[in-house]
């Protein structure tokens, strides 16, 4: 099974301390289970957005391997 | 429908784009549309009080993109647009740079308007971009867009 | 505040014109202002289900460009408006050909989308200005703008 | 006194038949009485707006010598 690629975008990136990580594939997780596992010591800070493969998900969405998981704070273009 | 989307990572002249993709549209849709409603961000040497010197524009790539189209054609279909052009930058940008480009083409102008607006909107709310501000004594990340 | 009102006998392209326009603003609004939105209304081919192969546009010379200029200076003091251009054909003109230009920059994008769209409706229904159709088989003034 | 110059637009002036007229100044009226003076077998049509000196006004303005009268129909720009 391939791995869960985790990346870190902005504010939130400099706060994890990295752009990215990695989690086995073949462990069933939620969104808010893998960001826990990578992250014991920090909550996960409020407002957080979280995408799977491009499109947004909700903290409860199932992760699986060879998924691609973004964590990054609101977004601030245009 | 057509939609085109672009990632800017240089600096980019949103007149310029904008009457090349007209051009090029033009031999198309000539006389088929009645309104072009176009937006265009450009970057302020101040914000919230405090004079900004520079910023860095992050973005998701291929998210990015991704997000982008789907908004764009979501509004081409809502308000049957007959084009829609969409570019915004991304890196170090200084006061006076353009950030985004938002253009629509429709047979009326209430569509064109409506569509422009909201196409500003939903990018501020859904696009994975992210600004950093290089202020005269430091740096910082914007929090959160303001309504517009 | 500044506004510039034009009627123009012949035709021209604006997206040069807000090009030129916004170069000459730049030496004095550069880094002030965040947004500019425009729209550019264009002659169609066809018009009310009917094929439209030119049109004459008439004004009144002098009070359309105090009734211009008037709207415009509102919507500059009601958005606090950085600037605003307004362009407008009269003559004769063909399909694909540009009738209005209407720019305006502003700090913030809720002003500069309200302000352009407020002055579009304005325009419409203010500024004397009268279109005047050339059909296949005839020709027809037309009666009444619709609703933006 | 100096007359008052009255002028017709668009669909209006094809109706009338004439692009411009004038009454003497030295008489008060109303835009509607001017209309009338000038028109006597053509009700105004409904829905015409006139203007003294390029500012709209209602029909029931009063307009004097020197002044320019216009009428015309509903404006159809941009």
């Amino acid at each position: 099974m391939p791995a869960i690629r985790i990346l870190y975008f902005a504010s939130l990136r400099e706060r994890v301390g990295r752009a990215s990580a990695e989690l086995p594939g073949d462990d069933p997780l939620t969104v808010a289970e893998a960001w826990s596992r990578l992250n014991p010591a920090l909550p996960l800070p409020p407002n957080t957005l979280a995408a799977i493969n491009h499109e947004y998900v909700d903290l409860g969405a199932p992760v699986r391997g060879g998924d691609e998981l973004a964590f990054f704070p609101p977004v601030t273009g245009g | 429908m057509a939609v085109r989307i672009e990632i800017r990572e240089h600096g980019f002249e949103p007149l310029a784009e904008l009457a090349a993709h007209q051009q090029a549209l033009d031999a198309r849709l000539a006389g088929r549309y009645g309104a072009t409603a176009s937006f265009i961000g450009t970057m302020r040497d101040h914000n919230e009080g405090d004079d900004v010197r520079g910023m860095r524009l992050e973005h998701y790539p291929g998210m990015t993109e991704r997000e982008l189209a789907r908004l764009a054609e979501e509004a081409v279909e809502r308000w049957s647009l007959l084009d829609a052009l969409v570019i915004h930058r991304v890196g170090e940008l200084l006061p006076n740079d353009p950030i985004v480009l938002v253009a629509v083409w429709s047979a009326h102008r209430g569509a064109a308007f409506d569509a422009c607006r909201w196409i500003m909107e939903a990018l501020k709310s859904r696009a994975p971009f992210w600004k950093h501000e290089t202020l005269p004594d430091g740096s910082r990340w914007v929090a959160k867009n303001t309504t517009g």
